[in-house]
């Protein structure tokens, strides 16, 4: 036994020993400074059904797998990287007693380069306690406003002045869901409603409701719904549909407006029963064009979220597939901000990530090891 | 599906490959390292196991209420409350009914009829986290809040803390609303 | 599609489906009874480490081993049975913001025929954030007083007033730890301190300290250190040492004094460096005189956490090992309170539970399923 | 320890049954539920695998810091902050350090020496649950407190909400102290 002669605090008797001839130490406690973000940093929003006042988004490097730090997001919590990755924002639910007493809902601002809490807004307490879809958080793109989807399960939106910190109008939104800013007008965004419109919003100045136009049915909400998870070129946001149908939809003016519609798929994947399927679905990588897809076979009622058995690559100028792959069961995925982006996709079954080069093609580069337990939501910095 | 036999496999040998392995049995002079055939908990993991419940012998009993392929569960997605002190139909002692909830449409096999379930969730103490599953027939996204799972239904109730979800049947689906 | 046509909303919907002429339904949703106690439910106490905000008990059915229910516990919460199994005591901290902001602590009473909370009283925010040790939370043997251990990681003890559902007072133990009530003095209970002395407190009708007395040295802190886990006939303790002694301490007087010690060795099993090991390493049955030790050979220093190899049975009246047997990788172990004990014991290994008869002999009967994720304590009804 | 094996073993053949059965085949046409090898994270299991971290190789390497064989983890009972952002003596960011700690003694297998090593706690954030450890080389029960690591080291922090445990050397064990 050989350290029973320490008493109690022993730490305090022992700060003397830093004289001792030891050939190691004694040693400083610190804080570990965050590595600085590369474009490979991800982002992994980690809802942990199983404990779920206790969710978190774990932070990795995308290039050594190394774990770096988390976030904490306690209950349902929402989240998204503001547009320039400085800060991570979170819209939480808290109650005075952990998991009983007074509810109360909390807009928070982490910041990217030391994991701290930098500022904290309270909300209506209706935040949505969903699974954290893309566009279930967002902001303006001037980053000014932050909106924040509600549901009670009425769904409404809150808009957080991000500067001044403050709470500054609810919308409601009845009947439609995600938020889809528009890149041009910075006071615009845009949410699909349930009737297969989609309803386009204009803030004001003060953040509050100037004008809301709804568009005649573009989308079959019906028999063939759009995923909520949508990525742009612009203004124009490609949605993918149950059945495999893209659609390119503007939404940079007063009204949304249908571009163009296309399908991933041929005749003989109709025969294979090919759709798309998972969570985050869709990448677009806008300089070269290219969109990827998370794809399954053998397709049925209440397969949509099934991993990727293949992901499909499409020329979004010639709508034309150029390439299918393996596609390591994703359910989520994201493509670095890069001239040569790589494709990292989250494997729903292994909870590992693979790491793809993209240009000229699709190729898996690299696996990690496992991360997060019921996590369907991927940023990269 | 032939990843999925890839996949359980590939998983098989890795375990059989760390029993043979001369190291395992090094470290047996200290504690338990061996038993870490961990693997993490899916999110799309159905089975019972996955995060503790009935025990996943390969069975897939349509008519056996702890288990995700039981007909009633065919849009359920969560924690059985038939593993956490509930029913079918009953929230587990000290966690409350959602006031609000979820409509999906299934298929009884033995009477061969469609019924409309409602998926209350339990709420109001700690998750449950066990016998998860992620069933989605007639599942659409949030703009049709009312055959979305991907929510948390205890959202109306005093404290939203999630726990487990029953199915309780409405009627029959032709009959009705359809 | 089959459920599209219920819009958002849908039980409003859906109340007038009574009349719909269905086989099944319509049904009413409600909550579950709980089962009534039998001697053979368990209460086992998670900490979750990994989500250590959600801690909680399990209660089970030690028969079926059907999962009954849980009790919240939260963040590193002690939790004790009530002396007639009616309750379930809770010491817990909370933060005003889940991890963050004020913390507060209480002393919690769930209902163990409902597990609903039935009370809760704030103490002293320093209840002892440790690994829930029988003996860190108790009670006086006539249920009046609650005695929750604290640290600061100073040692104190918090008095509630059950009756009263007050905090009455707090005791400064310094150096001591874990409390063992009198059963023959409801306002007696005694300690175990790190110079090898016991503290024995007497309590006044107001749950302060009226007297406290110290024994001489009864054991050897240093050198073999007794588990803080003990059980009792009456007044008298059993004590198991880190190196197999076994120490019969009488509690019951002004001061604690020794009985009779005793090992639990013979020379065989020195060689073998048999040791005890595990958390609730020892289970006692007063009227067959059996005392149960979990065990595993090859012991070196640190390895008294280690799951038992083997559960040892001796008579307590010759002191006399009376049977060994495989040991279930026990971490934990309890007999149900029944004129023929059952012991159940948790596998540290496999986090299932094995229940073994006692009499005449101990033989493994049933084993369940996997429950709990970072659990070390066990309780009977 | 034979016991260990047998468990390996038994494992082993258990996740190779299930390779084998044809209803995991008939399984295939819902979603994974064959990748349910999952055991329990244990609390006496001290391979990083046990609750994601580095992974469990079979190795044990007393001068690799994200195992839990590393010399200086000789009495830590809790998370490695080397799997969680931290180093070896830093808490990772986003985390307080522990204002009051405990000691262990360890054995240095480079130098031969024993070292005086102080297991701060950081503190503040969610736990971090990776690379669970219990070492408990010298530990001794709570009426030690300054030995005792069934406790949790964030206790005197404004917040308390344990996230993993460093090793910092405070000096050599047989020149000071001891």
């Amino acid at each position: 036994m050989r350290a029973t002669t320490i008493l109690s605090g022993g730490l305090a008797l022992l700060l003397g020993l830093g004289a001792a001839r030891a050939e190691l130490g004694p040693e400083k406690l610190t804080i570990n400074p965050l590595k600085p973000a590369t474009p490979h940093r991800i982002y992994l929003t980690d809802l942990v059904l199983g404990h779920v006042i206790d969710g978190r988004i774990h932070v990795i490097d995308g290039d050594s797998f190394d774990y770096l730090g988390l976030i904490p997001t306690g209950l349902f919590g929402l989240t998204a990287l503001s547009n320039d990755s400085s800060e991570m924002y979170v819209a939480t639910t808290y109650y005075t007693k952990r998991n009983r007493g007074d509810r109360f809902d909390l807009f928070e601002v982490y910041d990217t380069a030391t994991l701290e809490l930098e500022a904290e807004v309270e909300i209506p307490a209706k935040h949505a306690q969903a699974l954290p879809y893309k566009g279930t958080l967002t902001s303006t793109s001037d980053g000014r406003f932050v909106l924040i989807q509600n549901s009670t399960p009425a769904s409404s939106i809150s808009i957080v002045d991000r500067p001044a910190e403050k709470f500054v109008a609810e919308i409601d939104t009845p009947g439609c869901w995600i938020m889809l800013p528009s890149a041009s007008n910075a006071r615009r965004f845009s949410t699909l409603c349930g009737d297969g419109t989609i309803l386009t919003i204009t803030l004001d100045e003060t953040g509050k409701a100037a004008s809301q136009q709804r568009s005649g049915k573009l989308f079959n909400a019906e028999n063939d719904p759009l995923f909520v998870q949508a990525e742009s070129i612009g203004d124009t946001y490609y949605f993918v549909s149950y059945e495999g149908m893209i659609h390119e939809i503007n939404l940079g003016g007063e009204t949304a407006v249908t571009e163009a519609t296309w399908s991933l798929l041929d005749a003989a994947d109709r025969d294979g029963h090919w759709k798309p399927g998972g969570y985050q679905l869709l990448a677009l990588d806008a300089k070269a064009g290219r969109l990827y897809v998370g794809m399954h076979d053998e397709a049925r009622d209440g397969s949509h979220k099934f991993p990727a058995k293949e992901l499909w690559a499409f020329d979004i100028n010639t709508k034309k597939r150029v390439q299918r792959i393996e596609g390591s069961n994703s359910i989520a995925m994201s493509l670095s901000d890069e001239d040569e982006p790589y494709l990292y996709v989250y494997d729903g079954m292994t909870t590992e990530f693979v790491k793809y080069e993209t240009l000229p093609a699709l190729k898996p580069v690299a696996r990690s090891g496992p991360f997060g337990e019921f996590a369907g939501l991927i940023e990269l910095h | 599906m032939k990843w999925l036999d890839e996949f359980i496999e590939r998983k098989a040998r890795a375990v059989a490959q760390q029993t043979s392995r001369r190291s395992a049995l090094l470290r047996i002079g200290r504690v338990l390292v061996g038993t870490a055939f961990v693997l993490p908990v899916l999110p799309f993991d159905r089975s019972p196991r996955a995060q503790h419940g009935a025990v996943d012998d390969g069975k897939h009993d349509p008519l056996d209420p702890q288990r995700c392929e039981y007909w009633r569960y065919c849009a359920l997605d969560g924690h059985l409350c038939t593993c956490c002190g509930g029913t079918i139909t009953s929230c587990p002692p000290g966690t409350e009914p959602s006031s609000v909830t979820w409509i999906g449409t299934c298929h009884n096999p033995e009477d061969g009829k469609d019924y409309l379930v409602s998926y209350n969730d339990c709420c109001g103490s700690a998750s449950c986290g066990r016998c998860f599953c992620n069933e989605n027939e007639g599942e659409r996204p949030g703009y049709r809040m009312g055959v979305h799972n991907d929510i948390n239904w205890c959202m109306g109730n005093e404290s939203s803390v999630y726990h487990c979800t029953v199915s309780v049947i409405l009627g029959q689906s032709g009959s009705a609303g359809g």
